[in-house]
């Protein structure tokens, strides 16, 4: 029978039997998940794997070369990595759990299911500007005024930062309307840069852009409390719910030429070859939160303010801008993947 | 017995040159362990898809910022690491040892420290006094006093090769200080026969004879140095400067493993020339050989009038190196706020029961179901590769050190040496490919502690190989040889003999071994399957996550395990090298 | 019986050990005798298995355990010997006692029989006192009985002796030869005995093998040796004190005797080396007609003698006198010859008949 | 001047010398003789300022340089002295000629100069050809002849020798002492020479001690130690051979030896001990009314005589005599003893006037 085309009711004595389901999981949040779902369902004991995305990625292909498959569920970002190297390679196939069919959008389904979104965005220190974002336009970063006052994470050393590059050369006419907006004159392109994206990234690297190793120390870069004279950069807008442990001023700048970054899904799929494929449904379907306000037990680990569920039914945190008013491009994996090297290989030449 | 001959049956004919079977024994060993995973990552740039990576990284316009450039820095860092560590550590292992410093116990145990502290508590505890405002937030100590730190003290290459240094010096500390404790005290008299100044001494006598933990140190440090990820990551992103490791992880890390795994390897190239070179050293025709058949004394020197003055150097370069990283830590552990270190301490991150407000309701570690099972895992983990590491470390160390020369020699350094420069993530991923399948009678070994265990041997077999063989080169000769003679067979002189004598380096390596495991997460988190996870592998959760100081409080609970474990060890030292006794 | 034959070692390109046959019956104590690095100790490791011929075998009762032609060679764990090492290769982890029962340990001595023999042997060499104490808290001589001890207490089928008791004191050293010689003879085990006391070689060995620069220069009993020196090296090696070489010339029906023309006819050919042993040499403060001007280097009371030592240039006498005058250094003593020498050898050190 | 005064020093409990006082003139030439362990190489080793004393002082003209009363001592580094070492403890790292010219390095002389002076302290050893060799690339008595050359390259202002020669064989030795007496001589500088060779003990030293336990024994010229031996362990350690020791009492007019009735009439007052040197003493193979009768033990010629051992218990006999019969292992030997000893010593080894 066609399991896909299955319920969670049909699927679950199924999946009973098997008894078991393994996770790989991009985030440690699993591991909530975990309980709540072997509460949900007695008798089939969820496994989670915490391993970064790069590494989920290394070991299922190290996996498939011994042919051995030990995962049934792949929960994972870096979008555009999965389609080419584990999607295209046929180590991992879609499912859309038939429930939450009608409520996702279709670039939530396809190619593969997204479970909820996190962004990549322009935020700066609403301490030391109260009265709001001190830009409103990307190409003021480009300009004296911030010159080695941009931070973000090195582009070569996380992939969503990389798929951000990726989105202002996709996104290359808004740049450059945004460019004449700003400067009052069309764009020009430097030699050997052909089109307004890279040429921000460029005049962006140029403009003593400052790199760092990871998204916390982009944000108490900026957030930190006490600066007169902050740094603006690219951050997750869910940091900002650990504002007050941290003691940061984490504000997103939600009124930006022409947007202020990405917003980009995090990913479950089935594993190809997966032992369980009745309780990997199950445990998807799980996963896709119930169908209460916020998603009910499967979902609450994600329901934070700041990310946003794929489920149009399920309701915006409270503390966040609602998705709807979010200015923050949302990728498009497929497109990204096709010039994503390319896009890295240029930046390789700024640095 | 009055009989001379031994009977014909008795008679076992060697036309193979001495020592050939256990080389031959060691390289299978090896080969299967680390030649085999190595060269499947090489494969793997060398398939049809990523066989242009070749072309990218080493001859395209990308090359100079992808490739030469980084290369530039990595080999400066090592270099630069390699030698100071090496002063450093043989400076503070040569007063531990030799001298009647003050306190000389308490500074062994601080010099071994360093290491166990991650290097980003260390890369912190250094942007906690010289960071200044390039990259925004938080500055440090000093510009705080006012004062203005310019961005090549705070940032970039100067502090790096510092805070390398600090976290690294202990390796080659341990490994010298094993092999000074073995030279008989009547060599060092000789040269103070001669009026030599004490740094005469070290520098003319101490040292040389202990070549090869110099260079097995030197080895050591240097592959540290040019692998480290969190400081220049931290210290060297905000100016750019890019290392073979950083460049390495991003590669990795934004999808384009083949590049990343092709720097792996010109990595290993690099460093493959500067350990033959060092083996070159010390392999001539020079002996080493300084626990000789006739026992010398053991005898410390006095330092008179300068030992205060040393006690201060040493005391200050441990309080720098151990003190101020540990207290960061701690204190971020206990601090709600990371850019706030020193204010609103709480132990909620350690004791506190389940709050919503705080970190979703993480309880504190002390409360975390897992921590308990997490910390036994860990700590089995640890035991049974430092074991079986050392083991495997010995065979290798004792063939290298007995016969030092002959390709097979060359071969088996080398190979035996690799491990520590590949990235675990891509050990990980060969160990699985080759081993995680049934293999012939071979049950698939694949999320059992087995392959961990086999994983974790090879890939941190060279510590132990490397402070093994450094001390068995001091072994003279002729101490195995009047073993040999009484009847004794390999195994029965090498844990007789050998193994005694060279406890102290093979004890060293042994610890690094469990620190290293206990700490390691790209190789545990790959086989490993985290049912019962790792304290590695819980902290790294919490990081993810954000949680910081969860993560740094796991952090301390493997300092303070890797803490114990040095103490225990020294306590095994003093109580198995009674000779020794002053 | 060991028979050794044409054995060669060589390190490099220099050769230790070059040819070396020699024959030791069942039983014998093989004396090595000769100059620092001639080989001595090389030889003994080759018997011991710890190093492989270059070149020719050794063979231990008609098996061949050593083949340097066909480069192999038995473990030195199957070949039941025991080795005093000239640098002792004591264990600096174990203790005096532990070092003695560790190969009593690898023999699978039952512990109450081990506990017997260590206390035994310690005892013989007068060291039971040391028992507890490791080899760097014990004196260079206490170290070297020692190893000795260690080497004995397995009662090994085959004894090698590395100047085994260079170290200890002439009364200790006397009283250990006879214990070793007692060993010898209880176990009837072959001992090859490396040493450069002549008494020791005198009164210890049933053969002797006196080695030069890798090569045997004369094989035989000790009484042969000193009776017969083969060659003039062997002459001026063996006897206490050694005999005298004096280079010699006819000069018509004298003799040049280191240039100096004596009234001696020795009725030579050419020219040669006379050998006289220092009891047939006389000495006196004065000049004779037949005595040799040398400078005094020093005198020493031997056997109720005085041994008078002369040297000019490269030659140097020895006269072992009942009296003599007393000089001190810088004085000139007139060495008296007698009219024939014990020994006459050729230039190139073959003796003459 | 080196003076010497009440010097200790203990292991744990162990006293390993004990309240030395010994003054030896500037430029004197002393040789430690004594049994094995019996403090020699540790009073070397103070001497040389690497061990500090437990009590006592060491004063080097008058200056004190070590005090263990206050447990301070000058460093080694500014002594001026210089030590062979009886391991040697040549640097494994380092050439033949590296060994030697690392302290001349240090002592700043120009690279000239010392390229001279170590090729002409190596010719000295006769070890030139071996200077490019790493010392576990030579023979014992080679690394020996190093150790030698390493100590005398720097000239240094007291030469403290342990056992220098024990490795090399007698003719060497033999060559080696002349040039050992020769630097000192030249150097002026004074020796303190530690030997078990009783030749070497005779002919070398202006002044010899005798230690015992630690103790000094007797202080003395060579001449004096032989001629009067102030104890009975003196008497049986020095001399070549040593003077023999037989337990006596009186018994009427007659006395007992070793418990033998002998017609010899000492005039004892109670039981001692006679001191005999070994050529006073007669050997036949027939008892006669003064023999003693002990096992052969060993037979050795010496200086154109024969030194025959018998044993009999704990007691040793040695007797030197131009000629006597043909023993073997195992015969009785008669020793037959002359009307006077040489000397007699109370049982508790003090001489008796
Ligand atoms: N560390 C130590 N602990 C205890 N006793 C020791 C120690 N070192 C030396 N001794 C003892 O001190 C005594 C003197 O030793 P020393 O080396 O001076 O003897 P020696 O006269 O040189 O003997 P030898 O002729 O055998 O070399 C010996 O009995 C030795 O056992
Ligand atoms: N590894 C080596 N390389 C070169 N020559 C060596 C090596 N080992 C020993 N020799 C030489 O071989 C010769 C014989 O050495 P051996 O040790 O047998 O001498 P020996 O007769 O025992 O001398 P000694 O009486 O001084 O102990 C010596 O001349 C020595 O220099
Ligand atoms: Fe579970
Ligand atoms: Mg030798
Ligand atoms: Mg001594």
């Amino acid at each position: 029978q066609d399991l896909d085309a299955m319920s969670a009711e049909e699927l679950l004595p199924l999946a009973q039997e098997e008894g078991t389901v393994t996770v790989y999981s991009f985030t440690s949040r699993i591991a909530a998940v975990e309980a709540a779902f072997e509460a949900a369902y007695p008798g089939i004991d969820m496994i989670g794997y915490d391993a970064s995305s790069t590494e989920q990625i290394a070991r299922l292909q190290a996996e498939a070369a011994a042919g051995i498959a030990t995962a049934d569920v792949i929960y994972i970002s870096d979008a555009p990595v999965v389609l080419t190297q584990l999607l295209d390679a046929g180590l991992i196939e879609a499912y859309v759990p038939p429930r939450v069919d009608g409520l996702l959008s279709d670039e939530f389904k396809s190619p593969l299911l997204s479970q909820r979104l996190s962004t990549k965005v322009l935020m700066y220190n609403e301490e030391a500007h109260p009265d709001g974002a001190p830009v409103d336009n990307l190409w003021a970063l480009t300009t004296e005024d911030w010159a080695g006052r941009v931070i973000m994470v090195d582009p070569l050393q996380r992939g969503d930062y990389l798929d951000l590059m990726v989105e202002f050369v996709l996104r290359a006419d808004e740049m450059a309307a945004a460019y004449e907006a700003h400067f009052g004159a069309p764009i020009e392109l430097d030699a050997g840069v052909d089109n307004a994206g890279l040429q921000f990234i460029t005049d962006l690297f140029e403009n003593d852009l400052v790199l760092v190793s990871s998204t916390d120390d982009v944000n108490a870069a900026i957030g930190s409390i006490g600066q007169s004279n902050p740094p603006i950069g690219f951050t997750s807008y869910s940091d900002r719910r650990d504002n007050e442990d941290e003691g940061w001023a984490l504000q997103v700048a939600n009124e930006v030429e022409p947007s202020n970054g990405i917003v980009f899904p995090a990913l479950l799929a089935l594993s190809t070859n997966t032992q369980n494929p009745a309780a990997a449904r199950l445990a998807i379907d799980f996963l896709m939160g119930d169908d209460s306000e916020t998603g009910g037990a499967g979902f609450a680990p994600f329901y934070v303010a700041g990310d946003w569920a794929t489920r149009s039914d399920i309701a915006p945190h409270p503390d966040a801008v609602p998705l709807e008013d979010f200015i923050g491009w949302s990728i498009d994996p497929v497109a990204t993947a096709e010039i994503r090297q390319e896009i890295a290989d240029q930046i390789l030449i700024l640095q | 017995m009055a009989s001379i001959s031994p009977s014909a049956g008795q008679k076992r004919r060697f036309s193979l040159p001495q020592g050939l079977p256990l080389k031959i024994g060691v390289l299978i060993a090896i080969g299967l362990l680390i030649a085999a995973p190595l060269l499947r990552i090489l494969f793997e740039t060398l398939a049809p898809n990523s066989i242009s990576a070749w072309n990218d990284v080493v001859l395209s316009p990308l090359s100079r910022n992808l490739l030469w450039i980084p290369l530039g820095n990595t080999m400066i860092l090592g270099l630069g690491v390699a030698t100071g560590c090496v002063l450093i550590g043989g400076f503070l292992a040569w007063l531990v040892v030799m001298t009647d410093i003050p306190f000389r116990r308490t500074i062994g145990l601080m010099a071994t420290l360093p290491f166990m502290i991650p290097s980003f508590a260390t890369a912190l505890a250094w942007g906690s006094l010289f960071r200044n405002g390039r990259v925004g937030g938080q500055t440090g100590f000093l510009e705080g006093l006012g004062l203005s730190i310019p961005d090549w003290l705070s940032w970039g290459m100067t502090p790096t090769l510092i805070v390398l240094t600090a976290h690294y010096y202990s390796l080659a500390f341990t490994v010298i200080a094993a092999a000074l404790a073995t030279i008989n005290s009547d060599l060092v008299e000789a040269a103070q026969m001669t009026g030599a100044k004490r740094g005469r001494i070290f520098m003319g006598i101490i040292l040389p004879v202990a070549l090869p933990a110099i260079v097995s140190g030197a080895s050591l440090t240097f592959a540290g140095a040019v692998s480290n990820f969190a400081a220049p990551a931290l210290l060297g992103l905000p100016v750019r400067m890019q290392t073979m490791a950083t460049r390495l992880f991003g590669m990795i890390e934004i999808g384009q493993s083949a590049r990343g795994y092709v720097i792996a390897i010109l990595l290993i190239a690099v460093s493959a020339l500067f350990l033959w070179f060092g083996n070159k050293i010390i392999s001539g025709r020079r002996s080493y050989a300084t626990i000789t058949g006739k026992g010398g004394r053991a005898k410390r020197f006095t330092l008179g009038t300068a030992k205060y003055p040393l006690f201060a150097a040493a005391a200050l370069i441990c309080l720098l190196t151990t003190v101020v990283p540990v207290v960061i830590l701690i204190a971020s552990s206990v601090a709600p706020s990371s850019s706030a270190l020193f204010s609103n301490w709480t132990l909620h991150y350690w004791i506190g029961a389940s709050t919503p407000t705080i970190a979703q309701g993480q309880a504190g570690v002390f409360y975390n179901p897992f921590i308990v099972s997490a910390t036994t895992t860990t700590i089995s983990l640890g035991l049974v590769v430092a074991v079986t590491g050392s083991i495997l470390g010995l065979m290798i160390a004792f063939t290298l050190a007995r016969y030092r020369t002959g390709f097979l020699s060359g071969t088996i350094n080398q190979l035996s040496f690799l491990p520590l420069l590949v990235p675990g993530i891509a050990f990980g991923a060969a160990y699985i490919a080759l081993f995680g399948a049934p293999m012939g009678p071979f049950p698939a070994l694949y999320g059992t502690f087995a392959l961990l265990v086999i994983a974790g041997t090879a890939y941190l077999v060279p510590f132990a190989v490397q402070t093994g063989r450094a001390v068995i080169q001091q072994v003279s000769g002729d101490l195995d040889e009047s073993a040999r003679l009484t009847g004794a067979g390999f195994f029965r002189r090498m844990t007789a003999i050998t193994v005694p004598l060279a406890s102290r380096g093979i004890a060293a390596g042994a610890l690094i071994i469990f620190v290293k495991i206990v700490r390691d997460l790209s190789l545990v988190v790959l086989l490993f399957t985290p049912t019962t996870p790792v304290l590695s592998v819980l902290a790294y959760r919490y990081a993810s996550e954000g949680f910081t100081q969860f993560a740094n409080a796991i952090t301390v609970v493997i300092l303070v395990i890797s803490i114990a474990a040095t103490l225990l060890a020294n306590r095994l030292q003093t109580k198995s090298q009674p000779w020794l006794k002053n | 019986m060991i028979t050794i034959s044409n054995l060669t070692k060589s390190f490099g390109t220099f050769d230790a050990v070059k040819s070396v046959d020699i024959e030791v019956p069942q039983g014998a104590f093989l004396v090595l005798v000769g100059p620092s690095g001639c080989g001595k100790s090389t030889m003994l490791r080759m018997l011991a298995g710890l190093e492989t011929p270059t070149a020719g075998t050794i063979s231990f009762a008609g098996n061949t355990v050593s083949d340097g032609d066909r480069g192999w060679t038995i473990e030195p764990a199957e070949r039941n010997t025991g080795l005093v090492f000239q640098s002792y290769a004591l264990w600096p982890h174990m203790t005096v006692s532990g070092n003695v029962e560790w190969p009593l340990k690898v023999g699978k001595m039952p512990a109450a029989e081990r506990k017997t023999r260590v206390a035994e042997v310690l005892k013989l060499l007068g060291i039971e006192k040391l028992a507890a104490r490791y080899p760097n808290e014990i004196s260079g001589g206490q170290q070297q009985r020692v190893a000795i001890a260690r080497m004995i207490a397995p009662r090994p089928g085959i004894l090698l002796f590395d100047e085994p008791l260079s170290n200890l004191d002439a009364k200790l050293r006397v009283e250990m030869r006879t214990e070793l010689l007692r060993v010898h003879r209880a176990t009837g085990a072959t001992s090859i005995y490396v040493t450069h006391d002549q008494v020791e070689a005198m009164t210890m060995a049933s053969h002797v093998a006196v080695l030069k620069d890798g090569e045997v220069e004369q094989f035989g009993t000790p009484q042969d040796l000193v009776a017969e020196p083969r060659t003039a090296f062997v002459a001026t090696f063996v006897g206490t004190p050694p005999a005298n070489l004096i280079p010699v010339a006819p000069q018509g029906v004298a003799t040049t005797f280191d240039g100096n023309v004596l009234p001696i006819n020795l009725n030579l050919s050419g020219p040669a080396q006379a050998m006289y042993r220092p009891e047939t040499l006389g000495v006196s403060a004065e000049p004779t007609p037949k005595s040799l001007a040398l400078e005094f280097a020093e005198a020493s009371p031997v056997a109720g003698r005085i041994m008078i030592t002369g040297t000019k240039g490269d030659m140097r006498l020895t006269a072992v006198v009942d009296s003599a005058p007393k000089f001190t250094p810088g004085d000139t003593v007139h060495f008296t010859v007698p009219e024939t020498p014990d020994a006459l050898f050729a230039p190139n050190g073959e003796r003459m008949p």
